[in-house]
């Protein structure tokens, strides 16, 4: 049993490591399909990370919500939106507006001023300082996705990997929110991909490319 | 049980309109389907009025604040309801855009704005803001032309972000709720958060992030300035008894969910912080809405920017602060609904008759379409905020709030503010009604139906802006006492 | 017995009119070595004028009539203000200055409306050209009227009389230099005098007061040239009474009511002698130069004004 | 007894559109609503009259209604008012019983006889309101029914542009009018009257003089002071007749009254600088307002332009009041303000008439450019006589009620020669010239207008065919020429009851027996004056109608005559700097070079406020919209990036807040 604990003990420990790396490495991605996989891996993360969390805190509702998000966010959305990908045979490329040089660096820039933000709240919170770090850096890179790559598919990327952050977030400060709540924003998260989805493909028949930025009829 | 019956009815309507065949059948579902929901919230609104507070169940709860925006949104229903059945008769159905899909997403609508306004508990008032932005999206996209689709797709990703910075301040409140020792099951339960409130200023620095971050992302839904981009795009695009219920009930839905967050910092840190934010928001809005009503060309658009501008009038409202500034507040969201549906319809039948919305294209429209330009002209004097009608009563609250709590520089922007509004609309309104008669011989004409929607509204706001009667100024009285 | 001496005033005022406009041409003539025609040849010319028939024109209307009857009324009025024997006048008392320069407005106005009425354009031309005389005449007149009347603190014209007779002739103060060269100034454009305006030419580039009434004939030209001298007459009175008026009869001995008028006639002589000697020494004024004419009399008005307060 | 026929003229007032409603199918009842607003306002007439005579205050509280304390008290300023309005009004809707059935189609009738009546129930309103809120909304419904009622003459693309500028330059002022009420609530209880005066005694001085500034912007604009003149001009000529004599005589008289309110009732005066700013401002309206008036050939423009230079007038009166104020001579300040009402009173007469007169003409020869007119006198001898009526008084000429007022504010002038202060001493006195000055100069410009337009010969073909109107619309001028007549002989009966309103409002001893001395002696002359005139005019002469004299030429011609511009030139060319007019002639000529077929000569007005100061600020307002509008620029990235770039702001705002 002592190597259980170690090894949830060790992933407490350094999920938030392995989190910051799968943000870098999203940030230097160039095709989309590497960024869902990166996704799913995160999503994997969180979930060991839950895992352990539930085996030290014996808590039921924890395994329920580590179950919830290994179905839906490491199998489930990756599988639609690369069903989506095969469906619109659209260019894999990132189209991203800053060059991978730059959004790496931009990546660990966010990465340390995390830290930098969340500094004061871990001390008078007595929280787990880097893994609430994670969340923010999560937070701030699903913004930089979001706001520096052009394709449809990169927008629901970055808002899923916004998501995840905030969950990091409520992971790590109390433990988990009530299940009936969690569930309920599992269930808005779904359904709000699957709309992604759906307007991805109404995009696809009306402007006949996913350029988001060419999205730019509705002016003044 | 009143309450678990104001959600499963639109429920219940959006899943049978779904299923039955004839657009000429769902369109009879659905409105008895809507007046039976207008019954019961007429019913719940007058139980809340006698009861005071009803809770059924651990996550629904309605008290005198629910009563009061549960009203404006029953008669908006009713209204929209009504301009829809003139409305959808001359749609061309395409494969999603037939009736019977439009009263499905509509009560679905629906179903998600009573679950924010009876929701309890501040996490499930999140997934119902959440499930609304997602249920307006459809219908925000639903003639599927490239502008309705743009507009739909940037409503969702936008509100769909904001709203995640909502969740993260919900989070942060529960945080310091748990950090202050309430109990971790029931730290989201409104009523909880309210009794504990006086011992969250321990993590006062928490709860200031978590308002924040709330603000920042209700504010979003609602529309106040810097994040306000979405909403003149979804407001035009939209179907035109979508736009009105978009910027008549959805916004309202939002405000009432920052209502609920400021009045649980305002108990636990003092006003001071929140009533700032709110005034930062107030102020900016009214300012860039009324300078950007002065250059807008399309009519739906211009109505949108009216709605931040009045948005942000509300919030000027509660930032002062004080019983009648509140007050003031909660009776502007009311005349505003009234009075931007009515604009909103009005704005439909000039579609329907000229074919544009470009108010350049628009010529001749007392001559041609008299009733709706009285339509049009009542409406531009009410939101301009001139005496007959609803909207000055509550401006005039608002400034007397002002200026008791000598708050001149908001007061003073706000008079000027105004002004450059109503030179805005008396520019567009004259050059639109003015010109000789354009003769629109094969265009729909005006059913008696759309006349009673509009004649309802001028009813609404003339008797608001004379005589406030007696139920409903208790109604706002129990309102007033939730937010003390 | 006031109201008699008041009563005898005016009456004396109205009746010598004629007399001051024969005295001024005879001095005229005296200047320029002519012999010039008889101190009486006025009250023959009105009276000659009155036996004539009244010519009017085609385009006229009823006010072409009766706009001199209203001019000679209005300033018939005006001479009552004016103290000539004795301070108290018919109606120097409750009149004031302000009054009698409206009244003098009155008769101004209906004369321009009669000339606009003839239809030709004589008539417009004369009442455009003292349109312009009157507008920029009225403030420097009444600003040196005022001044005056600050200094007596009293504005009724009999009060300023009888306040300047118990005054010592020598030492007064200067607002009273300003306020003379004004009313001079003023007094010359009001009357039409050489300056301003040519009374005695028919050339259209000169005249003002006759183009008005070129269409006037028999009694009304009568009244118009009878009234015109009366309010000769009343501003030089007016002058007289504000800045010489010594020698007025101030109790009702008789002796004293025997010597005022003959002392008031030789004054009344002297002003008419210098008019004559100003109309022969200068040219008559180029029109747009005459505003210039007003505007030095409204400065000195101005100045008369400031000067009551500062010289306080 | 006198609250149940003030209560009846209210509601008739308010019910009277739903009547002209009811009768418009039928024909019979057409001069119905007609005779009911008349009797109306005779009613409110008799009101006003005796609550101004005794002073007893009416009251007529509806705050039940109402969400805010709407309550109605007549006091004497309020009664002043009142009688005012229902005094001019009374005429003015005998004026447009036949006029607008004459003038207008039957749904336009029915519109104006619907309009009207509200639009002289909100100017009551806003004069007997005692609350903040009744008085707001009664000023805001003013403006909305102006509009309404000129809309209804047409909406051409010129007009519309007026009615613009003329709701927009309103609506600034209220906004002013509102801010100046609302600057009493930190003190006052509530906004009523009573507690606005007792919170105006205990306010810091610095808000005392931003409500007077306040005030006195918000006034002004409705009262078309000089900068805020702009839309005056634009917005009284294109109203119909009536509705422009209404705007021109009545509702600048509800900012004055708003003015005197705040000023003197509220505030009870305050330091120097306030009555030379109002001196200064009231000089400058006045000289403008004339000299503009002087240039135009328009008869409704030049009439408007008389009432911003008559607005000027009552300025200069308030100004030398509020002087008196502040060198303590109460006296001397109610006598001025005595002078002010007098005038405000005077103007709403001889303007109502004037504007009526000018009804009466475009009625007839469907003109009111007076270069068209001429020789109206000789066919329209009713109207004639009375417009010149109007002339006479609104110059000032003695036996007429412009010169009552015009001699009070010269004698409040030169009784300021007293005062201690030396400032005060010499710029009182030397404001006497400037208002000699205007006199003089409408003098000029109400000749030109007289005299170009009824006499001498007709120049074109309608003005030769005019007829003289309806015997209502002379019954209406009449009253209105015996009114001023009667205020002109026997001022006594109007300044007597003014004279005790002044002092109860400043709280001051009786006013001194000089300034009043016009009233004993105006009778006396008048007699005199009418008696000479009756003498000479009945004395028979022998009279024979000839030819005018032409110099020897065939016959004169009426293009001979001299034409409003010509009769104005003298005094353009002095004034030339404030016109600084750009002239144009252009010459056609025939086939020879020395024969020219056409001379047109055009001389344009440059110098505009509207220009020089109004277009730059709605050009900058604009441009700044257009760069805001840039932010929109349809990238939802951007979007993004603006709620991204919101948060970080507020987190480091609170970081620090």
């Amino acid at each position: 049993m002592g190597l259980i604990e170690l090894a949830a003990a060790k992933a407490l420990a350094s999920s938030a490591v392995f989190l910051f790396i799968t943000l870098l490495m999203m940030a230097a991605a160039k095709r989309i399909s590497t960024c869902i996989v990166l996704f799913s891996l995160q999503s994997a993360i969180m979930a060991s990370e839950i895992l352990s969390m539930a085996w030290v805190g014996k808590s039921a509702e924890a395994y329920a919500v580590a179950a919830l998000v290994i179905v839906v966010k490491v199998v489930a959305i990756p599988c639609a939106l690369f069903r989506i990908i095969k469906d619109l045979k659209a260019s894999q490329d990132v189209a991203s507006s800053t060059t991978g040089v730059q959004s790496v660096f931009i990546m660990a820039a966010l990465i340390l001023l995390s830290f930098f933000a969340v500094a004061p709240y871990a001390v008078t919170l007595r929280l787990d300082e880097d893994m609430l770090a994670a969340a923010v850096a999560l937070l701030l890179a699903g913004a930089f996705l979001m706001v520096s790559r052009k394709k449809a598919l990169m927008q629901v990327i970055g808002l899923l990997v916004l998501e995840n952050g905030i969950f990091v977030a409520a992971l790590t400060t109390t433990y988990g929110m009530p299940l009936v709540i969690e569930i309920g924003i599992f269930f808005d998260l779904l359904m709000g991909v699957f709309l992604m989805g759906l307007f991805v493909f109404r995009i696809r028949d009306t402007f006949e490319h996913l350029d988001v930025s060419k999205l730019r009829r509705l002016r003044g | 049980m009143t309450l678990v019956l104001l959600l499963l009815i639109p429920f219940l309507a959006a899943v049978i309109v779904l299923t039955c065949k004839q657009s000429r059948r769902a369109v009879r579902v659905a409105m008895t389907a809507g007046a039976i929901e207008v019954a019961a919230i007429v019913h719940a609104v007058w139980r809340i009025h006698t009861v005071g507070v009803l809770q059924s169940g651990r996550y629904l709860r309605a008290d005198g604040l629910t009563a009061f925006f549960l009203l404006s949104a029953g008669l908006i229903l009713a209204l929209v309801l009504m301009y829809s059945v003139g409305y959808l008769r001359h749609i061309p159905a395409g494969r999603f855009s037939s009736p019977r899909w439009f009263y499905s997403l509509t009560f679905l609508f629906v179903f998600t704005i009573m679950a924010v306004y009876l929701s309890a508990n501040l996490g499930m008032l999140w997934i119902s803001v959440e499930s609304t932005t997602l249920a307006s999206a459809l219908l925000v996209g639903f003639y599927n032309t490239k502008g309705a689709v743009e507009a739909g797709w940037k409503y969702l990703v936008v509100c769909t972000v904001g709203i995640a910075f909502a969740l993260f301040g919900t989070i942060a409140l529960y945080l310091a709720a748990v950090k202050s020792g309430v109990d971790p099951t029931s730290a989201l339960d409104w009523d909880a958060l309210m009794n504990a409130a006086p011992s969250l200023a321990a993590t006062s620095n928490l709860v200031k992030l978590s308002f924040v971050f709330v603000a920042v992302g209700y504010g979003t839904k609602i529309g106040f300035v810097p994040m306000h981009s979405w909403l003149p795009d979804a407001h035009a695009e939209a179907p035109t008894p979508i736009s009105a219920m978009l910027s008549a009930v959805l916004l309202n839905c939002a405000l009432y969910a920052l209502l609920r967050f400021d009045s649980i910092t305002s108990q636990a840190i003092g006003s001071g912080f929140s009533h700032g934010l709110l005034l930062i928001f107030g102020c900016t809005s009214v300012a860039a809405a009324a300078l950007l009503m002065v250059v807008q060309r399309d009519l739906k658009r211009l109505l949108a920017y009216s709605s931040i501008e009045h948005v942000g009038i509300v919030a000027l409202g509660i930032g002062i602060g004080g019983p009648l500034g509140i007050m003031g507040a909660l009776l502007h969201t009311f005349n505003h609904s009234v009075a931007k549906s009515l604009m909103f319809f009005t704005a439909g039948y000039v579609r329907d008759n000229y074919g544009t919305l470009r108010m350049r294209r628009i010529h001749g429209m007392a001559r041609s379409l008299p009733w709706t330009s009285v339509g049009l002209t009542v409406g531009s004097i009410a939101i301009a905020g001139l005496p007959p009608f609803g909207l000055f009563i509550s401006e005039f609250m608002i400034l007397t709030a002002a200026f008791s709590a000598s708050r001149y520089f908001i007061a003073i922007l706000l008079m000027i503010a105004l002004t450059v509004v109503f030179g805005a609309l008396v520019h567009h309104l004259q050059r639109m009604l003015a010109g000789k008669r354009v003769d629109l011989h094969d265009r729909p004409k005006l059913l008696p139906a759309d006349l009673t929607v509009m004649g309802i509204c001028i009813a609404i706001l003339l008797v608001l802006g004379i005589h406030l009667p007696r139920a409903f100024a208790n109604i706002l009285q129990q309102a007033l006492v939730v937010l003390q | 017995m006031n109201l008699a001496i008041d009563l005898m005033q005016a009456f004396l005022l109205i009746a010598v009119a004629p007399l001051v406009s024969g005295v001024v041409a005879r001095c005229k003539a005296r200047v320029q070595n002519r012999r010039g025609a008889s101190l009486w040849r006025p009250y023959a010319e009105l009276l000659k004028l009155f036996c004539k028939e009244d010519l009017v024109p085609d385009t006229a209307s009823a006010l072409f009539r009766f706009a001199p009857a209203i001019l000679f009324a209005a300033t018939v009025t005006a001479a009552a203000f004016i103290p000539v024997l004795h301070p108290a006048a018919l109606f120097g008392v409750s009149g004031d200055i302000i009054f009698l320069v409206y009244l003098l407005a009155i008769g101004r106005f209906f004369l321009m409306l009669g000339a606009m009425d003839g239809g030709s354009s004589f008539g417009g031309m004369g009442a455009s050209r003292e349109a312009l005389v009157s507008a920029l005449a009225e403030a420097p007149l009444l600003l040196a009227l005022i001044s005056v009347a600050i200094l007596t603190h009293t504005v009724s014209v009999s009060g300023i009389v009888t306040t300047t007779l118990q005054q010592n002739p020598f030492h007064l103060s200067a607002v009273y230099a300003f306020a003379l060269g004004a009313l001079v100034l003023v007094a010359l454009a009001e009357a039409g005098r050489i300056p301003v305006d040519n009374p005695a030419t028919h050339l259209e580039l000169t005249m003002i007061h006759e183009a008005m009434v070129l269409e006037y004939s028999g009694p009304s030209l009568a009244l118009i040239e009878w009234a015109s001298a009366i309010k000769l007459t009343l501003i030089m009175a007016l002058l007289i009474g504000l800045f010489a008026p010594w020698g007025m009869a101030t109790n009702a001995s008789i002796t004293v009511l025997l010597f005022a008028p003959l002392l008031f006639f030789f004054k009344l002589v002297v002003l008419a002698a210098t008019i004559a000697i100003i109309e022969c020494s200068m040219a008559k004024l180029r029109m747009y130069l005459v505003p210039d004419f007003l505007g030095m009399a409204s400065a000195l008005a101005i100045l008369a004004v400031s000067f009551t307060a500062l010289m306080r | 007894m006198m609250q149940i026929v003030f209560n009846s003229f209210f509601s008739v007032l308010l019910m009277l559109p739903a009547v002209t409603l009811l009768c418009r199918r039928s024909q019979r009842m057409r001069s119905l609503p007609s005779m009911l607003l008349l009797v109306a306002l005779l009613a409110g007439t008799l009101v006003a009259a005796v609550s101004f005579w005794q002073g007893n205050g009416l009251a007529l509280d509806l705050s039940w209604a109402v969400p805010f304390p709407f309550v109605i008290t007549v006091d004497r300023l309020s009664a002043l008012f009142l009688l005012l309005i229902c005094a001019v009004g009374a005429p003015v809707t005998l004026f447009s019983t036949s006029y607008i059935e004459r003038h207008y189609s039957a749904a336009k009738a029915d519109w104006l006889w619907r309009l009207l009546p509200l639009f002289l129930l909100s100017m009551a309103l806003v004069v007997t309101a005692s609350t903040a809120f009744a008085f707001l909304c009664g000023w805001e419904l003013m403006t909305l029914f102006t509009a309404g009622l000129i809309l209804i003459d047409g909406d051409s693309e010129g007009r519309r542009h007026n009615i613009f500028i003329y709701l927009l330059m309103m609506h600034a002022g209220a906004a002013a009018v509102i801010a100046s009420f609302f600057l009493f609530l930190p003190h006052a209880s509530a906004l009523d009257y009573t507690s606005m005066r007792a919170a105006a005694a205990v306010m810091p001085a610095g808000l005392r003089t931003a409500i007077f500034l306040l005030s006195f912007v918000g006034f002004g604009t409705k009262a078309g002071v000089v900068p805020f003149h702009l839309w005056l001009p634009k917005a009284h000529p294109i109203a119909p007749s009536p509705v422009s004599a209404l705007m021109s005589a009545v509702m600048l008289k509800t900012a004055i009254y708003g003015f005197v309110r705040f000023t003197f009732d509220f505030l009870g005066g305050g330091p120097a600088w306030w009555g030379y700013l109002v001196l200064l401002v009231g000089a400058a309206t006045g000289l403008l307002g004339i000299l503009y008036a002087l240039t135009e050939h328009d008869m409704k423009r030049l009439l408007a332009y008389s009432s911003v230079e008559n607005i000027g007038i009552i300025y200069l009166a308030l100004g030398a009041a509020l002087v008196f104020m502040a060198n303590n001579a109460p006296a001397w300040a109610a006598a001025a303000l005595v002078a002010a009402l007098l005038h405000a009173l005077n103007h709403a007469l001889f303007k109502s008439l004037l504007f009526l007169g000018a009804g009466a003409i475009s009625d007839v020869t469907h003109t009111i450019d007076i270069e068209l007119m001429g020789g109206l006198l000789k066919r329209m001898r009713v109207t004639g006589t009375l417009f010149l009526i109007g002339c006479c008084a609104i110059i000032g000429l003695p036996l007429l009620n412009g010169f009552v007022s015009e001699w009070m504010i010269f004698r409040s002038f030169i009784a300021a020669s007293e005062l201690p202060g030396l400032s005060c001493a010499v710029i009182l006195p030397l404001m006497a010239g400037v208002l000699a000055l205007i006199g003089g100069i409408a003098v000029a410009v109400f000749a030109k207008l007289y005299g170009v337009a009824f006499l001498g010969r007709a120049r074109s073909l309608q003005a030769e065919q005019a007829t003289e109107v309806q015997k209502s619309m002379q019954a209406a001028m009449a009253l209105l020429a015996a009114a001023c007549l009667m205020i002109g002989i026997l001022p006594g009966l109007v300044v007597t009851p003014m004279t005790v309103l002044a002092s109860e409002l400043l709280h001051s001893p009786a006013l001194p027996e000089a300034a009043l001395s016009v009233t004993r002696a105006l009778p006396l002359i008048a007699a005199c004056v009418a008696g000479l005139i009756v003498a000479l005019a009945s004395f028979r002469r022998i009279k024979r109608i000839t030819a005018t004299w032409a110099c020897g030429l065939p016959a004169l011609t009426s293009r001979m005559q001299y034409s409003s511009a010509a009769f104005s030139k003298p005094l353009r060319r002095v004034f030339a700097r404030v016109y600084k007019a750009e002239r144009t002639v252009d010459v056609q000529y025939t086939h020879q070079p020395y024969f020219a077929k056409s001379i047109v000569y055009r001389s344009v007005r440059t110098t505009s406020f509207e220009k020089s100061l109004y277009r730059p600020g709605v050009d900058a307002i604009v441009n700044m919209a257009q760069r805001l509008r840039k932010l929109q620029t349809g990238n939802m990235q951007v979007y993004l990036l603006y709620i991204f770039l919101a948060l970080i702001a507020l987190l480091i705002w609170m970081r620090f807040a």
